[in-house]
């Protein structure tokens, strides 16, 4: 149990010209008990602050505190630390059982029958308590996985630090793996940091959220204010799957020209803008809706290129009618909603729904609106956090 | 008679292994309260003139090969140890391991060996002032009693060999054992063939040819044809002086080795075991020579150590019946002056019981001890003649064996072992070794060899 | 892990600091015992051997020594033969390595794909036999069974193939001396490759079975590249070894016949226990270890030993 | 690894699995009868001449079929010198076996895993200790025994082992850590591992099939040596060989004796051999457990 | 390209008692060209059946046809396969250049210039280009995903095999990738196998799912066959996230008495009971709808367990007041929809999307009802399969 706080880190891999900048400049304060959910692309260095943390990498510059202790020097068993590895990381010559008492022996003093009971037990939980006698080679992936996650959850550490412990469950288990990892870190308060790429996880799982970029940090907040108040462009595509869509387009007298159509922006967005020329206008496939046939100005025509039925909800493809170039964007409906490829339907795009981007530099300059109540539950998280 | 070495038997016959028992390859003994009868009465050394207990308590390391000499005396040893107070220490190993040791110890100055034994590079050792010369010790009287031990009863090959092979004015060490070649041969094939017993090399060419070609899976004969300073150019030693030339016509710029005499030697020598010899001839060691013999693949050994004699006739021999033994045959117009080989033991200048060292010296070649050796034991390589000479001793050996080696000790020659004689000899034996495999012709072999050893004079 | 000294605890009692002591220095008390002993075997013997090489004489008094430059070098290689037997020992190496390298190898990874565990241990066992035969007792039984007139492998080939014996001592000398150090030394390739073997991830061999590779490109591409420290290792081992094999060669052959199985440490020997030139000896020695440190730093440099984890 | 497979073959021209499968096994086992022939005859033929009775140890046509006697082995262990070099030999060879582990391994692993200043010229120093002849260095050897009053000494015997093995043991060692990935013991050191322990717990035996190889093979090395053995003891600490070597007289060669100590010098590595067997092939092959 | 025949195979590992079935008498028909989807729970025998397919490991009994050739004795070279691992199994020692090329070397007879070539193109495609020449281990998980993928597809196999080959890559990258191993599979028109466990993954990018349990074949059909017509409780819940709700009944006189609440049977599920008493009721999250008030008699009281606002939407975790047990039961709700925990809300269960599953057996004795167009359309989705 102890705060971390990461303090101007950077992490270069390689030498000179070869080298490869895996974490650029982070810095984080994360609170005691905390449950901090990093995401971010393939690449961007999730891994790599996570080894930093644990003492596996040696940051290239910057601290790293644990507690009120300066760690930069201590080793992964000074930190007290237990991890998931992204590459499970099991030991080959011992037992399910084994590798996970091994922490416990390593680490405490607890007697044979308690180690034994702590492991039966976080193997009952994991559901894989029929296993232990068998070596890693013998499981299937998502065996091999939770017996990782196994062994990090056994141990009571200062810091959990889980890289993408549930990638390879299906989503029932990963379900109830999650309830079972956040009953247990708010039973154990324990600090974490977690590395996922489910949207689910991130938006549920963490107190925070920590996006990354190329090893840069571009957010911290809230899962829901990182979704409603993406920083920039790059968080509000990256949150919510399927990604918002981005149309381009130039501000001329208050109508934002997209390829395909125009929008006309708001009074609040036009002082957002003020003297911006070009834009991104973001909005998520669920904001958007479809209709048979025109209603008022703000919809436009489109053709659907794809449907992807998803059972209760259907992603259209659509392609707009006049557009000049190929890209699609895609609209959620619902899953029985009879709609064919090639079909002409009309497009609308809710004005409080729409987020608009500094084409340039990314950064949000109009944040959609909330309902009113929701608005104000997010306010009061973005408070506390700040 | 197991050609007597393995510590298997002498372990445990000689004494209570007392303070060594774990030692391997000693099997040593080294027992100073024995208690059992003693093997010699000691009344047969007190008549000597000799002060046998001045270094009563003190203890002698005694560095040997692996020899039937080791099997014989050891028995006797508690007799010496009762006689003197002196404790003895044996260290035991194969020839060639022995000879690594021994040249570790005294080239270090390390002096373990009160006594070791001495072959072919005394005059190595000599020369590096590592061997301690005997004569003060014989002038010493309290040490040494001339008429008790009759030094003239030792052969004069002997004598000759412990002074350096004429090379030292002094005393190297004591000869304790002697060899000599002889001739062997298979008596049933010599009856099959109705051969007659060489006496000329001629003959015995004849001989083999005979049993070569009229049997099958029997070669005419073996001998020494390996490489090294003891093994080939021992034999060729012996005919390149029938053949009337010596080793060093001149010492030490001529080697003698390009004369005709050798070169004829050498080429009699060569085309015998080519013609009649065993596939491989120039690679046979002694053993090999033996095994051949002892299976029955053979005819003869033109000449070889008496000391196979045991070998052939015991039980490890698939022939021991039919083997009979013969003077070594000489050129029809040559001098009978077969090689012969002591053992002597010598003492370092390192050493620190050499004079302790010297009594067993004399204790082990004297008469007594000597004879009790002959006579109560399995030994048969004695360097005394009057051994030779005893009856009970001969019947023991057989009348034929003691004979024929009586006679050929009178008369033999031993090797001169000059100073770089393993050196040169080496070399020797290499040239000779080539030609026997048919690589170059006897007399290229030869001059290569008189060159090769005038040059490692020169320097 | 590139800082050796990375704290993993901090102190608090005594045991506590000791262990820490111990934890913290952890590479430097692993490698402390190692260095010691190699400093012991490689200094003392090395300088001695250098001092002996430079003196006329060899005396333990170093102040009563003589030096003489570099003479003995020069007679080890006007006189000694020196040249002609790195010229034998090389060959011997070289052919002796490949076959060894090659059949060891292959009997590992022929032993490892056999089905049954029984039969599988008894190769194991047995394969490993032949490197427990001490090697006076191999040259000396081989030479009886050597022998044309009375050994048991001539016969055994003249009775029981078509082809004549030859007389292995005397005619293939060379050939006698690898094929007896392959027998008797193909072992230790074997057991060292067989282990390594088993170390294969066996999911990189399916993978590259998925990949369509055939059997022998598996083993080029994948098996051996993910062994080849250990492939690296034991045969720069046996190749070292190989440089300075004498037993069972001296018990054989002597170097023989004439000198046509005198190898390096053969020609040492002889310079040493029978010229009684411990100082030629030496300075052969001083250029062969200059010859194979130099050859080693070669391979190494040509070859590396980084492994697939570099 | 090395699975029987049945790869070559496409589609087109393609075998019964079972027959190329059967092929395969008949091919692989010929070749390995082959050279278990090849390895078992002089083995056999040393046992038999061991087992033969006196005389007829070299005799030709060989008496493939005979009575054996254990008349040399009887003699052999009536010999209570041989018996004691016997056991000498092995409780130095064995002790030594396990100090040159504790101390090659250790350094091999550091070796492998840690950067060290100038590594290539580290190791390849290492390697130089055994690059002379041994008698080359038997003479400093003697001296400095007789000055640390280790000569004709047991322990002086062990530690000259450990000598002739150590470079072994620190070069194979070095190489088979380096096919272990690192991640096993990072695993080891967020688990609270101290490094030694991760070394211990988790590379260790992941080495095993390395460590047991060069366990048998520094063994044997020390079993059979022959020169140090020669040159460094006398009485108290003479090994086995120089034993074996004794049936090589001057003037006989006792064939049986000898051959039944060379065989009785082989028995031990068997022993040694069997008991360690299943852990020569035990290393990471049951499966990958890490991501690649 | 071939069709490939699963025939009664199945699996054991392991001898005698400890003998584990890890695939148990499954029969398939792989048409040339599909590409058919496995999913189940972690351990179900997915990979292995796979496996079995790819020729790396030997089924127990029954045959693998490959076009019309029996493959049950030819090795994975003969079968001529391209496989993505689960563990990704890349060859450590060769560059993620040489890594891919290596089975077109392999394989194929193709120059330097155009294994070169084909390389480049799959690495760009997987966004990989820029590491061509880094060796595996200093890779992200990510990127080493992307690297088995590609070794993967720069082959022109029979067959291709991916196991789980999107686990490790975020949310818009596995975009971006489904739909590109899509169009790969289309253009070439290759069989493939697939396991997953990205619900995503399973309903959009297979021809046909294929779902397991304790390695028995459960269902085989289109993903919305198997969604919207589940052939037993089993495949009903594991499809769709969060799973869909199940309570467990009695029938009493055209009434299911469920713990908490009563639900009217209609005429068309009386019948389908039939004599059935023991009955399960299923419904899927965003199938219920919640009131703030009761409107008619179908919907009953449930408090708010906890809710997890995803963003868009909330998932809404409730007990039923009268509930005598604790478990809960999840319903989707809109991200917006102002909700808090322990509040009372009404929980309204649609008669048209209900099923009934038989307690005992688990299979299904009612579907749920779709709209028209959308019941067609699975019509006709579910007869070609036949
Ligand atoms: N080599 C093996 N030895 C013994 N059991 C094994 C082996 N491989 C797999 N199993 C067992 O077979 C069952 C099926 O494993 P498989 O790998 O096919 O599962 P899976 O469906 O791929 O699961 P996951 O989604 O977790 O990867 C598991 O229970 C596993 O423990
Ligand atoms: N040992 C290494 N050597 C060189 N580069 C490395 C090393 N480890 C990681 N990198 C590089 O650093 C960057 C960040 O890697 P990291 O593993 O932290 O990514 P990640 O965010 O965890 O990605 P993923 O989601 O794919 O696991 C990547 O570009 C990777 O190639
Ligand atoms: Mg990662
Ligand atoms: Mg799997």
């Amino acid at each position: 149990m102890a705060k971390i706080t990461i303090d101007d880190v950077t992490k270069r891999f390689g030498e000179g010209d070869e080298s490869i900048i895996a974490v650029d400049d982070v810095s984080l304060d994360i609170r005691d008990g905390e449950f901090i959910v990093f995401v971010g692309p393939s690449g961007s260095g999730k891994s790599t602050l996570m080894r930093i943390v644990a003492g596996l990498e040696t940051q290239t510059e910057g601290d790293i505190h644990i507690g009120d202790d300066l760690v930069n020097q201590l080793g992964p068993r000074a930190r007290d630390i237990a991890m998931v590895f992204q590459n499970y990381a099991l030991y080959p010559n011992m037992t399910v059982e084994e590798n996970m008492s091994f922490g416990l022996k390593m680490s405490t003093d607890m007697s044979a029958d308690e180690v034994e009971e702590a492991v039966t037990s976080a193997a009952e939980m994991m559901d894989i308590d029929m296993l232990l006698d068998d070596k890693p080679g013998e499981l299937s992936g998502g065996q091999q996985q939770r017996v990782a996650l196994g062994r990090a959850i056994v141990r009571d550490p200062n810091v959990f630090l889980m890289d993408e412990p549930l990638s390879n469950l299906d989503a029932k288990l990963r379900a109830e793996m999650r309830t079972e990892i956040n009953r247990l870190q708010n039973d154990l308060d324990v600090t974490t940091l977690y590395v996922t790429h489910d949207q689910t996880e991130a938006m549920t799982m963490g107190d925070r959220l920590v996006v990354l970029n190329y090893g840069e940090l571009q957010q911290v907040g809230t899962p829901l204010e990182c979704f409603y108040r993406p920083a920039n462009q790059f968080v509000a595509g990256f949150l919510g799957s399927p990604s918002m869509n981005f149309f381009e387009g130039n501000v001329e007298g208050g109508t934002l020209r997209a390829d395909g159509f125009d929008f006309d922006l708001t009074k609040r967005m036009q002082s957002a803008v003020s003297s911006r020329n070009e834009l991104v206008l973001g909005i998520r496939p669920e904001d958007m809706t479809l209709h048979d046939r025109a209603n008022s100005g703000h919809e436009f025509e489109a053709v659907v290129d794809v449907v992807e039925p998803m059972g209760s909800i259907s992603y259209v493809y659509l392609r707009a009618r006049s557009q000049s170039h190929d890209q699609t964007f895609i609209v959620e409906t619902d899953g029985q909603r009879p709609i064919s490829e090639g079909q002409h339907v009309y497009v609308e795009i809710p004005d409080r729904d729409v987020h608009l981007f500094d084409a340039a530099s990314g950064e949000t300059i109009h944040q959609r609106q909330l309902g009113d109540d929701a608005e104000m539950a997010l306010e009061e998280q973005i408070k506390p956090a700040e | 008679t197991r050609g007597g070495d393995s510590s298997g038997g002498d372990g445990s016959d000689g004494s209570s292994d007392g303070s060594d028992g774990s030692g391997g390859s000693d099997g040593g003994t080294s027992t100073s309260g024995s208690d059992g009868e003693l093997a010699i009465p000691l009344s047969e050394y007190e008549d000597a003139d000799i002060d046998w207990r001045q270094f009563e308590g003190s203890s002698i390391n005694i560095g040997a090969v692996q020899h039937p000499w080791v099997s014989a005396i050891k028995p006797a040893v508690p007799v010496f140890e009762e006689l003197t107070g002196i404790d003895v220490v044996w260290n035991v190993l194969p020839e060639q391991q022995f000879r690594t040791k021994r040249q570790t110890d005294v080239s270090t100055g390390a002096g373990q060996f009160d006594v070791f034994y001495m072959d072919q590079v005394v005059n190595q050792f000599r020369e590096e002032g590592w061997i301690q010369p005997l004569d003060p010790f014989f002038d010493d009287d309290s040490l040494f009693d001339e008429d008790w031990y009759e030094p003239d009863d030792l052969f004069e090959a002997s004598r000759w060999q412990a002074h350096g092979g004429g090379y030292s004015d002094t005393w190297t060490g004591m000869p304790i054992t002697v060899e000599v070649q002889t001739q062997f041969y298979r008596k049933d094939l010599y009856d099959k063939h109705d051969l007659e017993v060489a006496e000329t090399l001629e003959q015995f060419r004849q001989n083999a040819q005979t049993i070569h070609e009229n049997e099958s899976d029997v070669v005419g004969t073996v001998g020494r044809g390996d490489k090294g300073y003891g093994m080939n150019i021992y034999i060729l030693n012996t005919f390149l002086r029938e053949f009337g030339t010596s080793l060093w016509t001149e010492f030490p710029t001529d080697s003698g080795l390009d004369s005709d005499g050798v070169i004829n030697a050498a080429e009699w020598y060569v085309s015998l075991l080519q013609d009649y010899g065993p596939e491989g001839a120039s690679t046979q060691t002694w053993s090999d020579v033996l095994s051949t013999m002892q299976e029955g693949r053979a005819g003869h050994i033109v000449s070889d150590a008496n000391l196979f004699w045991p070998g052939l006739t015991g039980s490890d021999s698939s022939v021991a019946d039919n083997i009979g033994i013969a003077k070594a045959p000489s050129p029809a117009d040559g001098q009978f002056s077969p090689n012969a080989f002591n053992w002597q033991i010598s003492t370092s200048k390192n050493a620190q019981n050499s004079e302790q060292a010297f009594l067993f010296m004399v204790w082990a070649s004297s008469q007594p001890t000597n004879t009790w050796m002959h006579v109560e034991g399995d030994a048969a390589f004695s360097v005394r003649q009057s051994v030779w000479e005893n009856d009970e001793f001969r019947s023991r050996v057989g009348e034929n064996f003691a004979q024929v080696t009586l006679e050929s000790l009178q008369e033999a020659a031993p090797d001169p072992f000059d100073r770089k004689y393993p050196q040169w000899g080496q070399r020797y034996s290499e040239e000779l070794q080539r030609a026997i495999a048919g690589q170059k012709s006897a007399e290229e072999a030869m001059t290569k060899a008189a060159s090769v050893a005038e040059d490692i004079y020169s320097n | 892990m590139s800082t050796p000294t990375q704290t993993e605890t901090t102190p608090q009692s005594t045991f506590a600091r000791l262990r820490d002591l111990w934890n913290d220095y952890l590479p430097y008390w692993f490698m402390a015992p190692m260095v010691l002993v190699m400093i012991m075997i490689t200094f003392f013997p090395g300088a001695y051997d250098l001092y002996l090489s430079l003196i006329a004489e060899s005396t333990l008094d170093v102040f009563a020594a003589e030096f003489v430059g570099l003479r003995n070098f020069e007679t080890a290689f006007t006189r000694g033969g020196a040249i002609h037997s790195f010229v034998i020992t090389i060959t011997v190496v070289v052919s002796a390595l490949l076959l060894e390298t090659v059949l060891g190898f292959v009997l590992a990874a022929l032993v490892a794909g056999v089905g049954s565990g029984r039969a599988k241990s008894f190769y194991r066992v047995l394969f490993i036999i032949p490197m427990a035969v001490a090697p006076v007792s191999l040259a000396t039984i081989g030479r009886i069974m050597l022998n044309s007139e009375i050994g048991i492998i001539p016969y055994v080939i003249n009775t029981g193939t078509p082809f004549a014996a030859p007389s292995f001592l005397s005619e293939v000398p060379l050939l006698t001396v690898i094929l007896l150090d392959a027998w008797n030394w193909t072992p230790f390739m074997f057991i060292i490759f067989y282990a390594g073997l088993s170390s294969v991830p066996k999911t990189l061999i399916e993978a590259s079975r998925v990949d369509g590779a055939p059997m022998w490109r598996r083993y080029v591409h994948v098996i051996i590249p993910y062994m080849k420290p250990v492939v690296f290792v034991a045969t720069l081992i046996r190749l070292i070894d190989l440089f300075r094999t004498f037993g069972v060669v001296y018990g054989l052959t002597g170097g023989g016949p004439g000198t046509a199985t005198q190898l390096v440490s053969i020609n040492i020997y002889e310079q040493m226990f029978i010229n009684n030139q411990i100082t030629v000896a030496a300075a052969i020695a001083i250029v062969y270890l200059v010859l194979v440190v130099a050859l080693c730093n070669v391979i190494i440099a040509k070859v590396g030993f980084e492994g697939v984890w570099d | 690894m090395a699975t029987t497979d049945s790869d070559s073959a496409t589609a087109s021209q393609r075998l019964d699995k079972d027959t190329r499968e059967k092929l395969i096994t008949v091919v692989r086992h010929t070749i390995l009868l082959t050279w278990s022939f090849i390895v078992l005859f002089p083995l056999y033929w040393l046992a038999s001449m061991s087992l033969k009775p006196p005389g007829t140890a070299n005799s030709l046509p060989p008496d493939w079929i005979f009575l054996p006697t254990v008349y040399n082995y009887i003699q052999l262990i009536q010999d209570s010198g041989f018996v004691a070099a016997f056991a000498n030999s092995l409780v130095m060879v064995s002790a030594s076996v396990v100090l040159v582990l504790l101390i090659g391994v250790p350094a091999a692993y550091v070796l492998s895993r840690y950067d060290i200043p100038m590594e290539r010229d580290v190791l390849v120093w290492i390697l130089s200790s055994r690059m002379l002849p041994p008698i080359a260095v038997v003479l400093p050897f003697f001296i400095i025994f007789r000055e640390l009053n280790l000569f004709d000494t047991r322990v002086g015997m062990v530690l000259m082992y450990v000598s002739i093995n150590l470079s072994l043991v620190v070069w194979v060692m070095k190489a088979f850590f380096d096919g272990i990935p690192e991640t096993l013991e990072e695993a080891a050191r967020v688990d609270g591992a101290t490094q030694f322990q991760g070394f211990r717990k988790v590379v260790l035996p992941a080495a095993k099939p390395g460590i047991f190889s060069v366990a048998i093979i520094s063994f044997i090395f020390a079993w059979i040596e022959l020169l140090f053995g020669l040159v460094l003891t006398s009485f108290e600490a003479v090994p086995v060989t120089l034993f074996v070597y004794s049936f090589i007289g001057s003037r006989s060669i006792e064939w049986g004796m000898l051959a039944a100590a060379s065989t009785a010098m082989i028995v031990p590595v068997v022993i040694f051999l069997i008991a360690v067997n299943k852990y020569l092939a035990a290393g990471l092959s049951f499966g990958v457990v890490i991501k690649e």
